[in-house]
């Protein structure tokens, strides 16, 4: 029998699970530098989503494009951006990904091809349509991943570019992130029919809605969505059923759900416990090599908190630059 | 707590201190208790009280037929409460900033603003939109843009943006009230801040297109509007001390702009700089520099002068959006070229 | 056996056919004036669709509201608004129901809760839900029929709308007018998923499609929306087949359709022709009745064409009245 | 057709006479043959060659994957050409007209022209939105709007409004080549008008950013753009016979506006009137108002004048609608103001 395309060696399993805990520990950190003062303004954890985007991220080519919102730490990281330059962008430091101009909510990296990082809501979406316009036009092999949330679902230029896409043909996969509130709003609240990736049908996009705390589900789901656009076939919707641990950002309480529904979750459905579980008993990895890793995490984590804190601020000379780029 | 000078005291019932934040909840209570047909809608407003908690407690006053939760669709909710108030209710839509109101600007521009001119006067569109406008702290470009001058070039819309408690309050009940489309433009930064004029008679409103001066003085005028009502007294008060007597001119209404108390005070003072946070390139001061020219040129003795926000996106960096955003300084600089004691 | 609700007498019937013929003539003359230089701008003329106004319409109650796009003046007469201000608005007159100032795409009646004539494609979707939001505030037990075009459909303000009147069981029928084109782009260049109406089930909105030249078929249609609504249960939408004979605008050659194509609708499913047919039938009507329906139409229109041409136009006054309602 | 007093023709190989219109779909059919990644959209730009005929004959040279009909859904195909932008393509975005960018607005603003800064650099967006804007002719309220101002006041856009079809050509594929965001204003009116100063040199553009002297003159000096620089001319020309020589600027670019060509006439002239077609509150007008007292106060013999479109929404009406845009007769009566001939 063939071996499943989404079955992995050893390795490949440690580094997912490296990559979750990247996430974990750095927005852990980041909580922290914005406790004390270090981050200002908007800052948007992912903690408890994290299988999602590593998830999909490993079944992507390196020419495939990537686009979110602005819960987009753990996106940056999954992409395999540089944490002390997420992290001194949260400071808003020289160092930082966008020269300290941009903040939490507004990173790029041509050269990982994330394309941000971007605040307002369902804006991404289009975006990441053109991205798959470009993906097309260069025939150039690559599909876009355009991430959103269940409150971002509700935007109309989600289905004007649903439209686009299917009309075109696009190299494109959608994928909400359904954690259930956007802020304060559960989706019941906020958002009628079954389920969001079933819109899609209306302009005839296929899609499926999965478990988003299970890596290997999520991988799954992704390698059929890759597979179904690779094919020509055009856009695919993933939606993931997942849940994030903290408030919609740094001054929200969460005071709309219960502690038990949040505890709920951690308990019974948290993705890196339940991908760690699984390595441990199917991979034969041992406690000590998670402990290594862990060490390893905290390091580049720390290493990116120091650098946050020493880079300088940016050149007041700053201000002015990257308004307009200066043609030749 | 910000002390005023308020002059009209004493023909108001009561005054009180209060937040901006509280303030604007009053004006909103008020109007709603007294008139059915006004109810207020937004994202976040009902549940979670408000993404900045303006509208605390009024979901349980007022119940969620009139305090309605909105999904994140500016665009469309927008253009309900266009439709609503076609339809003879007096919406209160909030913007949870104005940033996001550029979803839904069509709706403001082509169906509030132009309809009753389009109808020959039979349709009328009385709706507020309200929410915090203009930069907060270091939540970059994309939440940090100022709509007044956007706004305000729109004739069949109003536009205010007032700066301390009391007027907040008296002017969004006049919004409230009023006939018309208007934009009412708040400060996430000024929520927290109590100011000593908040009158808690529910009679009490302000007239929509008066400014107000908020410091007499004879030598120079100030124009601001919002937060840069604050960071104009404190250089006044700072060029007081070198013997420069400033008067400061809270703008209150954008559209219709009060060009007359504007002009009756260049005459006196024979100079003027405005400020504002916004950009600076068509905007409230660049009409100011129109008006003014037009109008009083020939008691000039000094180009109209602008402080505004650098013309540039918002930075996230501390002290970029420091050096973005017109500071006391500034302010003082301006005045004091204008005065020639540079 | 009851009586179908949409069972009609003859003078109803005689009634329906005399609002078509309306519609049909007086278009046809706003034709020719805009072809002698009395009317300009944007004239975007119905016929070939007339049914579906007529039909909608017949259903209505008096407490209920109407909204369309810029495709209106079928639907101001319908509503029965007084052709000789339609007439003269379209020449820009004082006599026009907006004293000449909005023009073919701008008029309204409060008085026969007709809430326009709107020139922003799509635009006319949420306004329409506002004003079934009023109804529902009000307790009136009136509902908002909000028309659209195909091409609208594809707007994003309409889904944002579905998710608002699905959610809040709002008072709305909306109706799709699909006339196969929005301007020169035809439904399958601008289009995907099945058809329009059923894009609702994506937010939990029945509705369904039916013959759009068939004022009967569309009785039966809107009476079904009319009870679902009216019963509380949301909005409805209904989507007709039908079709535009001229080109979109006075301007439109309309060469992205073959002759053929517009003389086989023509000749084989006009709507008037149609009921003509069926009352000539089934009703007994003569052949005399209808010619002296036709000469009274005829009087109407040319009545209507006099005072368009002998309303003064506005006064320059009126260039400042109306920006701002003047309060107390 | 309109004759123009090139100043540069020497340099040029061949000066042609075309259409605004011939002009437009030259510019970018020429940049589309020299780069592969420049592509137009919008709606009915392809099978139907334009809704104004624009790019005639354009998706018969390139075929539909470079030139693409979207359906009417200006905010998702906005977005989706920032997007390809991002990607490296460099689209050109045609809005049947203008008012319906309000659709898009927060895309062109708030993607395309603030990322390049909040990415510290390295997410340039080059990008054309092009279309026409402002009045046509009896469209009414909801069709008639013009843009400059808005779209001026943002950093991070670049405004071009050009007049005569050789400066449209030259300068949209300045456009098209420039790395930046480019709001590009055409006029529906002028389509259909001939001017003789068309280079056929695809290597032919113009710098974004300057103005030009489209008459030279010494007693006042008259700003416009776009179609209102035809009235302009008109009216230095009546006024010559009256005596009074008039400097008629064509701005062509309104940001980066070309203060120093302004204040350098003004330094001659020292008296200036500033024509446009759009509402005057915060316009274009406000803004060279501010910029000539800050810079030229001490030259200036006479109020900095505006002539403007009243402040009301388009009315239909055919006497209304022409008392609603400035007429040579304005422009005549302002000239004569400034110049105290009144
Ligand atoms: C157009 C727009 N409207 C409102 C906001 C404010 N806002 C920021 S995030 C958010 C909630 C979005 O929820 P969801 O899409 O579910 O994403 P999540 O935060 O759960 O990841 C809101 C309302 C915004 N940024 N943009
Ligand atoms: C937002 C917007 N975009 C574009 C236009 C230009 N426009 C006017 S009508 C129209 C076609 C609409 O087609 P459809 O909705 O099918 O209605 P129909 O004309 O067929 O009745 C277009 C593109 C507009 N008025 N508004
Ligand atoms: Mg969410
Ligand atoms: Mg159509």
């Amino acid at each position: 029998m063939a071996k499943k395309k989404t079955q992995v060696s050893k390795e490949q399993a440690l580094e997912y699970y490296r990559q979750m805990l990247l996430i974990r520990r750095f927005e852990e950190r980041a909580g922290q530098l914005y406790g004390m003062g270090l981050i200002a303004g908007f800052c948007h954890l992912y903690i408890g989503q994290e299988a999602v985007v590593v998830g999909i991220q490993s079944v992507l080519s390196d020419k495939d494009s990537v686009i979110t919102a602005y819960r987009d730490h753990g996106h940056m990281l999954a992409c395999g951006m540089d944490p002390n330059g997420v992290m001194a962008e949260l400071t808003g430091r020289e160092g930082g990904l966008s020269k300290g101009k941009g903040g939490s909510m507004h990173m790029f990296s041509r050269e990982k091809n994330f394309y941000g990082g971007h605040g307002i809501v369902g804006a991404q979406i289009p975006l990441g349509t053109g991205l798959a316009l470009a993906h097309q036009y260069n025939k150039d092999g690559g599909l876009c991943v355009a991430y959103m949330g269940d409150g971002a679902s509700n935007q109309g230029q989600v289905y004007e570019a649903y439209n686009m896409a299917s009309l075109w043909k696009l190299p494109v996969i959608y994928v909400i992130e359904n954690n259930q509130y956007g802020m304060g709003t559960s989706t019941k609240r906020s958002s009628t029919g079954k389920n969001y990736y079933s819109r899609g049908q209306g302009w005839d996009i296929p899609g499926e809605k999965a478990e988003g705390m299970d890596l290997t589900v999520i991988r799954e789901a992704a390698q059929r969505a890759v597979d179904h656009v690779r094919s020509g076939k055009g856009p695919y919707i993933l939606e993931f059923d997942t849940y994030r641990y903290r408030g919609h950002s740094m001054s929200d309480p969460g005071n709309y759900r219960s502690k038990e529904e949040v505890e709920g979750v951690k308990v019974n459905r948290d993705p890196i416990d339940c991908f760690k579980a699984h390595i441990l008993k199917d991979y034969n990895v041992t406690e000590d090599e998670l402990k290594l890793l862990d060490k390893e995490i905290k390091a580049i984590v720390l290493d990116s908190v120091e650098f946050s804190k020493t880079s300088p601020e940016p050149d007041p000379s700053e201000l002015y630059t990257d308004i307009l780029v200066e043609s030749n | 707590m910000i002390q005023t000078e308020s002059n009209d005291m004493a023909q108001q019932k009561e005054i009180v201190t209060l937040t901006v934040r509280e303030a604007l909840r009053d004006a909103m209570a008020e109007e709603m208790r007294a008139d059915k047909t006004v109810f207020l809608m937004g994202e976040e407003v009902a549940e979670y009280n408000g993404a900045y908690k303006v509208s605390q407690g009024m979901l349980d006053e007022f119940g969620s037929k009139r305090v309605i939760d909105t999904p994140i669709t500016e665009h469309g909710f927008a253009g309900v409460g266009v439709g609503a108030a076609f339809g003879g209710l007096k919406p209160i839509v909030e913007f949870m900033t104005f940033n996001f109101s550029m979803q839904a600007i069509d709706q403001i521009v082509n169906s509030a603003a132009k309809t009753l001119y389009m109808s020959g006067g039979q349709m009328g569109c009385p709706i507020v939109f309200r929410g915090p406008n203009g930069a907060a702290s270091r939540v970059g470009a994309q939440h940090s843009q100022c709509f007044a001058s956007w706004y305000a070039h729109i004739p069949g819309l109003k536009v205010i943006s007032p700066y301390t408690a009391g007027d907040a309050k008296a002017l969004l009940k006049a919004a409230i009230r009023d006939p018309n489309p208007v934009v009412f433009l708040e400060n996430e930064l000024l929520y927290g801040v109590e100011f000593d004029d908040v009158s808690t008679d529910p009679e009490h409103v302000l007239p929509i297109g008066k400014a107000k001066i908020a410091r007499a003085g004879s030598d120079v005028t100030i124009t601001a509007f919002s937060a840069m009502v604050g960071k104009a007294l404190e250089a006044a008060n700072k060029l007081a001390e070198e013997g420069i007597d400033a008067e400061v001119i809270d703008l209150l209404t954008i559209r219709p702009l009060d060009t007359e108390t504007i002009i009756q005070s260049v005459m006196k003072t024979n100079r003027i700089v405005s400020v504002e946070e916004s950009w600076p390139f068509a905007g409230i001061g660049s009409e100011i520099a129109a008006a003014v020219s037009e109008e009083a040129f020939d008691y000039l003795d000094a180009p109209v002068t602008r402080v505004a926000g650098e013309d540039v996106p918002m930075p996230y960096a501390a002290n970029l959006e420091k050096l973005a955003l017109p500071q006391v300084e500034d302010i003082i600089a301006a005045v004091k070229d204008v005065c020639y004691k540079g």
